[in-house]
């Protein structure tokens, strides 16, 4: 962006201002258009959700406010600005208050690393992975405040879950990306952007490989499981049927939201869908490439960046807009698989949320973490790295190799674990003799 | 295990045990919701589909109804003679199981005895839970249950429905349901010619026709003017005698409507007396007239006000008009006593004409006041 | 170390999942129950007593209002026992009608019943959307015959108000050419799906004795193995010369009941196309309903029972001679099935609650009448 | 981040003004929260106001540029430490409201302030105050918050603090662990009703073979 606010400020006008003012205008800029984007587009993801939901249980959906109903989420706005904000006596006033913006605030932070196209990233942190989950942790303690400063049970209970559910869910997330970080050996979010060109997984460098930006890690055993992994945490981070646990409407009415009326309520819920959002971007950008795609990675070749200062700006705007439209569709598919989920299933209950966590997806993001780190091992080291015996082989070998042995290991490593947590699942239906001595010994 | 009996046998589900769970189940059923989906664009028309949409926009396009659909009690009239079929038999009054259909039975103003018609039919829609059991055990199939649903009002007082907003025509009946219609039109109608034949007056003609009860008390007038000796001795010859006491009104009416108009021109009692003259009534009702004339004095000023409602067709709108006019007259009754009194006393020819005036007063008043309410 | 102690938590009359208005004052620990009271009444209409002034054709209405999901099923109860009390014959062709349209209730209460319990579960609607539709196309067939869709008074003493349109069959035939493939794909959704295993097997077990003890019927018996169902045990209408199979689980738990659910929409289209097969040589029409306006029974008393969807539904009549019923009791399905609850919840977790009552498939019409 | 925000190479005066202000807010903040955190009442107010100051702390580490260390600062304290404060603070009925002030609270004064003092002093005094500021490009700040410095340092160097420090953690979890299943243990385990069912029946069972074994005997 700075360089754009450079280009027009001091090339075109000419006038000499110094650099941070133009930096400070950039980010501003940005700034600003995120902050109009991200609340305005949770607004559509409404609609968005209700319509596909809608036909997947073959009705229509909202169609009346405007056309086809487009305009069904601002009356939605309007509806929910206009409600009366109701705060319990008992509750703790200044906690109520303050808790929405606990869990509004963190989202927004997050869209900081997030790259939107070739060059279009607000700021290319060199740790932002790890900004964005750490980041995405602090609005628990949001959660905590609502629950705890409603006074209600029911609100209680639902922060108590949301909390345990974020943090326990955070770890196989966090694993399942530790996994990707060792392949690409960076946890800048644009450079694993980049690392995701070429024809298939980790060819970027490979010389007489053409860049059709097709490198995406989900084509590899190691990422496909670690994508696995990581969208099932996602679904419980962002609350989403089966693990919306914290709002489970058949048990504890709505969770930490119980108290909740008018636009505080409609904060939560527009933390929820942006959050939603990221996590869906996110996880385009790690498995799915984000904006790379057939032609981005040429254009932007063409195109004025800090590598070649003497390029055409109209390769900017096409690569920025083909980019764009990349990442976007790649985003909205993977809400349409949140959506689709949340047609077709029910909800888990908590204890069973907790031993999947904990007993299957962590055991197999581990395993991952193996197998990426034998992948690594067969694609890039040599005998620098002790590992002599993979120098003599061609590179499809080598390929080849580390594609069959890390398969191998995913696939047994799932249904072994599978089979494990059937059976682990199922000790209660069938009464067993073992069950029932230590239930005589109880008794 | 299966234990046969002589037809069929007792299955014992299988819960498929010890097959490996590991997500196909769940696939299946993203496959389903994915097939709906997929199948969403069409719409969904006829019963053999389970795909496409089903979903009908309702205020733009609604179901076709059934014939047998039911919703609320109405009462049928016959659209050439304009007679209602109902005859007040109080069938469905005791059937009615939350009891909200409330009947009064017409009486023959002159005999005083029952007449196979119901001058008031009441039924509270909203206790009603339109069962159908009235419309089943109606035997002169004169009430039938109607198709409109859209019903809803914020005013719960306007769901009393009485027997002018019930009515309606057989037309309007076979138009919703035919097949129904046919199965019994032979037989009612068939009845109704026999409870017209016993109907007196306008008894049992749908309050709405007003051409129809215009026409009707003109034909009953020509009846009258064709046997004036019978008329001339007020013997109670049944079938002429209310005809003979009726003309003089009938004529009074328009004279009360035109003394009304030009009431406060301060029209003479001449033309008054000119209408009265030419009655059918012979000079009997003349020499009355002009006793009337001269101690009808005091008794103008509350006269008018009842005056020109009575002789009003029982019609609502023309009831209403008929108070306004009433209001006129009362307002001129201080000015021109004469011209307005002349008008009351051609009217009651004698005591019973007063009291069916007294009568039809008291209807057009309860109409007039209703329509008022609601609108 | 770390103190625990007992929480009461009210569940309704006010709560999304209790079906309808319906109280649970649940004591748990931690996310266990370890104990609750159903609590209701806050439906009560004095149905029984108003029965007792009305008279007998004039009660039927009210059975609609019994169990507003199966209205025809309530009719066809009430119908018998009336007919039970004065000895009326019921001509073949309307006990056919009369088994057609409550084996299609049968349908459209389970199809309703499983997409209400997965909604429980936390499904976001999409089974109850499903079984809805079906349930729509039945109730446009009831619409068609009876003139309503929920509350069709469509019985009567000896036969049933009017015979079927013209255009009944055909679009009965289509219904059925959809059903299998919706009864398959209801089976696809719920049979083999994870979650709702683990949410379903071994959540609200209740044991074979157990359930006789606690007389439930219906479905929730069936589902713990005990094959009992009235159109077998005591075939009442036509129900001897129709093939139908019995399913029963063979643990108790929501998951059987859920199997027996399907599998008895299965038997019920099974029975529908016998009944469509044997209905043009049915000796005898439906009767015209001004026939029988008010009976005047002998004196005696009568117990009248069919199997409803949900259950045992039974009327207890007591007759003075005179035109209105003088005692009029009804044995309601839901009502004896909601007694166990309290002790399936025992032990298990919050959610598995909301689960089991679902699972029961109450409906407080005929719970609090 | 404000420092990420507006690194350039070149032109720097603006910046370190904007940079003190930044810093003052920051550690304003930081003071404010911590003055709180021991003067409110409400115990959870206190760990809300802790959860502030280790928000900011974590924001001051970025002007800092240690990027990396700030993550984790919000990654640990404020995303996993706080909650686990909170958790422990509602579970346990704390008694709120009474303040705990001994009459001798200005002898925990003076030694506080002595000890505070015995740690700052021989900074304030041994510090040079003017630092020439970096004049031209400043090196790109990788090497400041390298993730894989601190790997390669962990695995080297400190492979041995990192094993303790391991080992150590493995220990607290498996002693929660132990407490968990004690407690498990001790909580009574609601039987439901096949449960009880079963049990009983098996009773029944017992009984009736022991009073067939007993009429065997006689």
């Amino acid at each position: 962006m700075q360089d754009v606010v450079n280009q027009v400020i001091n090339t075109s006008f000419g006038w000499g201002w110094p650099s941070w003012a133009i930096a400070l205008i950039g980010y501003l800029i940005v700034a600003a258009l995120l902050f109009g984007i991200a609340p305005f587009q949770m607004l559509f993801l409404t609609l968005y959700e209700r319509r596909a939901i809608a036909r997947m249980q073959d009705r229509i959906g909202p169609n009346r406010v405007g056309p086809e109903g487009m305009f069904q989420p601002l009356a939605d706005g309007v509806k929910i600005f206009t409600k009366e904000d109701i705060v319990p006596t008992a509750a703790d006033q200044w906690v109520h208050f303050i808790a929405p913006c606990v869990v509004v605030a963190p989202t927004m932070f997050m869209f900081a690393v997030l790259p939107w196209g070739p060059g279009m990233v607000p700021v290319d942190m060199n740790l932002g992975l790890l900004f964005f989950f750490a980041i995405s942790s602090v609005s628990a303690v949001g959660l905590m405040m609502a629950g705890w400063a409603s006074s209600n049970k029911f609100a209680l209970v639902g922060a108590m879950r949301a909390v345990a559910q974020m943090v326990s869910y955070e770890i196989p997330a966090v694993l399942s990306l530790l996994a990707i970080v060792l392949v690409t050996g960076s946890l800048s979010i644009v450079e694993l952007i980049n690392y995701q060109g070429g024809l298939f997984i980790s060819t970027r460098d490979v010389a007489s490989v053409p860049d059709w930006g097709l490198g995406w890690f989900i084509f590899s055993p190691v990422g496909f499981l670690a994508f696995i992994a990581f969208f099932i945490a996602a679904l419980a981070e962002g609350e989403r049927t089966p693990f919306d646990i914290p709002e489970a409407d058949s048990e504890i009415v709505a969770g930490y939201m119980t108290e909740y009326s008018g636009m505080k309520f409609g904060l939560f819920y527009l933390a929820q869908y942006v959050l939603n959002f990221l996590l869906c971007a996110i996880t385009s950008i790690i498995f799915f490439g984000g904006w790379q795609g057939p032609g981005v990675g040429w254009l932007y070749a063409q195109a004025i960046t800090p590598v070649n200062p003497q390029g055409g700006w109209v390769f900017n705007v096409l690569a920025g807009v083909l980019g764009v439209f990349y990442f976007l569709t790649k985003t909205y598919g993977f809400f349409f698989v949140m959506v689709w989920i949340r047609g077709a299933y029910a909800r888990l209950r908590i204890d069973q949320l907790m031993d999947f966590g904990w007993k299957f997806l962590i055991p197999l993001t581990l395993v991952n973490i193996f197998s990426a780190a034998i992948w690594v091992g067969l694609t890039k080291w040599g005998a620098a790295d002790g590992l002599a015996f993979v120098e003599g082989w061609s590179p499809l070998v080598r390929w080849a190799a580390a594609f069959g042995v890390t398969l191998a290991l995913n696939l047994g490593a799932y249904l072994f674990l599978a089979r494990i947590f059937a059976q682990s699942q199922d000790e209660r239906a069938r009464q067993d003799d073992d069950v029932l001595e230590q239930l005589t010994n109880v008794a | 295990m299966t234990t046969e009996t002589q037809h069929g046998s007792v299955i014992v589900m299988d819960r498929r045990r010890g097959k490996l769970r590991a997500g196909q189940g769940l696939l299946q059923g993203l496959r389903v919701v994915w097939d709906h989906w997929a199948g969403s664009f069409r719409k969904n028309d006829n019963f053999s589909k389970i795909h496409g949409t089903f979903t009908v926009e309702y205020p733009e396009e609604r179901l076709p109804m059934p014939q047998a659909y039911r919703n609320m009690p109405v009462l049928l009239f016959d659209d050439e003679s304009g007679h209602e079929l109902c005859t007040g038999c109080y069938q469905c009054q005791r059937i009615c199981p939350p009891q909200v259909i409330h009947i009064t039975q017409a009486k023959d103003p002159v005999t005083g005895k029952m007449v196979p018609a119901a001058t008031e039919f009441i039924i509270e829609y909203d206790a009603c839970m339109s069962c159908g059991f009235c419309a089943e055990v109606c035997p002169f199939d004169s009430i039938k249950m109607d198709h409109v649903y859209e019903l809803s009002t914020a005013n719960r007082a306007a769901l009393t429905m009485r027997k002018a907003q019930l009515n309606r025509s057989i037309s309007y009946y076979t138009g919703i349901a035919p097949g129904l219609w046919a199965e019994v039109q032979a037989g009612a109608m068939k009845k109704l010619q026999g409870s017209i034949k016993r109907r007196p007056d306008v008894i049992g003609l749908a309050a709405s026709l007003t051409e129809k009860i215009k026409a009707r008390r003109l034909e009953l007038a020509a009846a009258a003017a064709a046997a004036p000796a019978a008329a001339a001795v007020s013997a109670p010859a049944a079938p002429a005698a209310p005809a003979a006491k009726l003309t003089p009104e009938e004529k009074a009416a328009k004279l009360a409507a035109m003394k009304a108009a030009n009431a406060n021109k301060g029209a003479a009692p001449a033309p008054a007396e000119a209408p009265v003259a030419l009655s059918p009534a012979d000079a009997k009702a003349a020499k009355l007239a002009a006793i009337k004339a001269a101690n009808a004095n005091k008794g103008a000023a509350p006269a008018p006000a009842e005056a020109p409602v009575a002789l009003s067709p029982a019609d609502a709108k023309a009831a209403k008009l008929a108070a306004i006019k009433a209001a006129n007259a009362a307002k001129q009754a201080e000015a021109a006593p004469v011209s307005v009194e002349t008008a009351v006393a051609t009217a009651p020819l004698d005591a019973k004409a007063a009291r069916l005036a007294a009568i039809k007063a008291a209807n057009a008043a309860k109409l007039a006041a209703e329509q008022g309410n609601n609108e | 170390m770390l103190k625990t102690e007992e929480l009461q938590i009210n569940i309704g009359p006010q709560h999304p999942s209790t079906h309808g208005v319906f109280r649970m004052l649940v004591t748990v620990d931690g996310e266990t129950v370890t104990d609750l009271k159903p609590v209701f009444g806050y439906l009560h209409r004095n149905h029984e007593q108003i029965a007792e002034v009305n008279t007998y054709l004039q009660n039927m209405p009210y059975t609609d209002r019994l169990d507003y999901f199966n209205a025809m099923a309530n009719n066809h109860a009430y119908a018998m026992a009336v007919e039970k009390l004065v000895g009326i014959e019921v001509p073949e062709r309307a006990e056919y009608i009369r088994v057609l349209m409550v084996e299609l209730t049968r349908i459209l209460n389970h199809a309703g019943a499983l997409g209400f319990l997965i909604n429980d579960m936390g499904a976001w609607q999409t089974q109850l959307a499903f079984g809805m539709r079906e349930r729509e196309k039945i109730l446009d067939l009831f619409e068609s015959v009876s003139g309503a869709r929920l509350m069709c008074n469509y019985f009567r003493f000896g036969g049933v108000a009017r015979d079927l349109t013209a255009d009944f069959m055909p679009r009965l035939k289509d219904l059925l050419v959809a059903m299998p493939a919706f009864i398959d794909e209801m089976e696809r959704l719920l049979r083999e799906n994870e979650i709702l295993l683990q949410r379903s097997e071994g959540i609200g077990i209740l044991p074979k004795d157990l359930a006789l003890a606690y007389s439930v019927t219906g479905p929730v018996l069936r589902g713990s193995g005990v094959a009992y169902d009235i159109r077998r045990a005591e075939p009442y209408s036509i129900y001897d010369r129709l093939d139908f199979d019995v399913p029963v689980g063979s643990v108790g738990d929501v998951y059987d009941r859920i199997l027996v659910r399907i599998e008895e929409m299965r038997q019920s289209k099974r029975i529908i196309e016998q009944v469509i097969a044997q209905l043009p040589d049915a000796q005898g029409g439906h009767i015209n309903p001004k026939a029988r306006q008010n009976v005047r029974p002998p004196v005696g008393d009568v117990y009248a029972r069919v199997e409803t969807p949900k259950g045992e539904l039974g009327f207890y009549l007591v007759s003075d001679g005179s035109s209105r019923p003088y005692r009029y009791k009804v044995r309601a399905p839901s009502f004896i099935n909601l007694t166990p609850l309290g002790d399936m919840c025992r032990g298990y977790k919050v959610a598995d609650m909301v689960v089991i009552l679902g699972s029961i498939d109450i409906v407080m019409g005929e719970v609090d009448r | 981040m404000a420092l990420i925000l507006l690194r350039r190479p070149y032109g720097w005066e603006p910046m370190d003004l904007l940079i003190q202000i930044i810093f003052g807010l920051l550690a304003a903040l930081i003071i404010g929260a911590a003055m709180m955190v021991v003067t409110v009442r409400n115990v959870i107010h206190a760990a809300l106001w802790l959860i502030a100051s280790f928000f900011a702390v974590a924001a001051l580490y970025l002007t800092l540029e240690a990027e990396f260390i700030a993550i984790v600062q919000v990654l640990v304290y404020v995303g996993a430490i706080s909650i686990l404060i909170l958790f422990a603070i509602m579970l346990t009925r704390s008694s709120e409201g009474e303040r705990l002030l001994t009459k001798h609270w200005w002898a925990a004064a003076l030694i506080s302030l002595g000890l505070f003092g015995a740690v700052l002093l021989p900074t304030l005094i041994g510090h040079t105050w003017n630092i020439p500021l970096p004049t031209g490009p400043v090196d790109a700040p990788e090497t400041l918050s390298g993730v894989e410095d601190i790997g390669r340092g962990f695995v080297n160097e400190f492979v041995i603090h990192f094993e303790v420090a391991g080992i150590l953690l493995t220990v607290a979890l498996i002693g929660a662990i132990v407490i968990a299943f004690e407690e498990r243990s001790r909580r009574r385990h609601v039987l439901t009703l096949s449960e009880e069912h079963i049990l009983r029946q098996r009773q029944q069972a017992t009984a009736e073979r022991v009073s067939a074994v007993a009429d065997a005997a006689d």
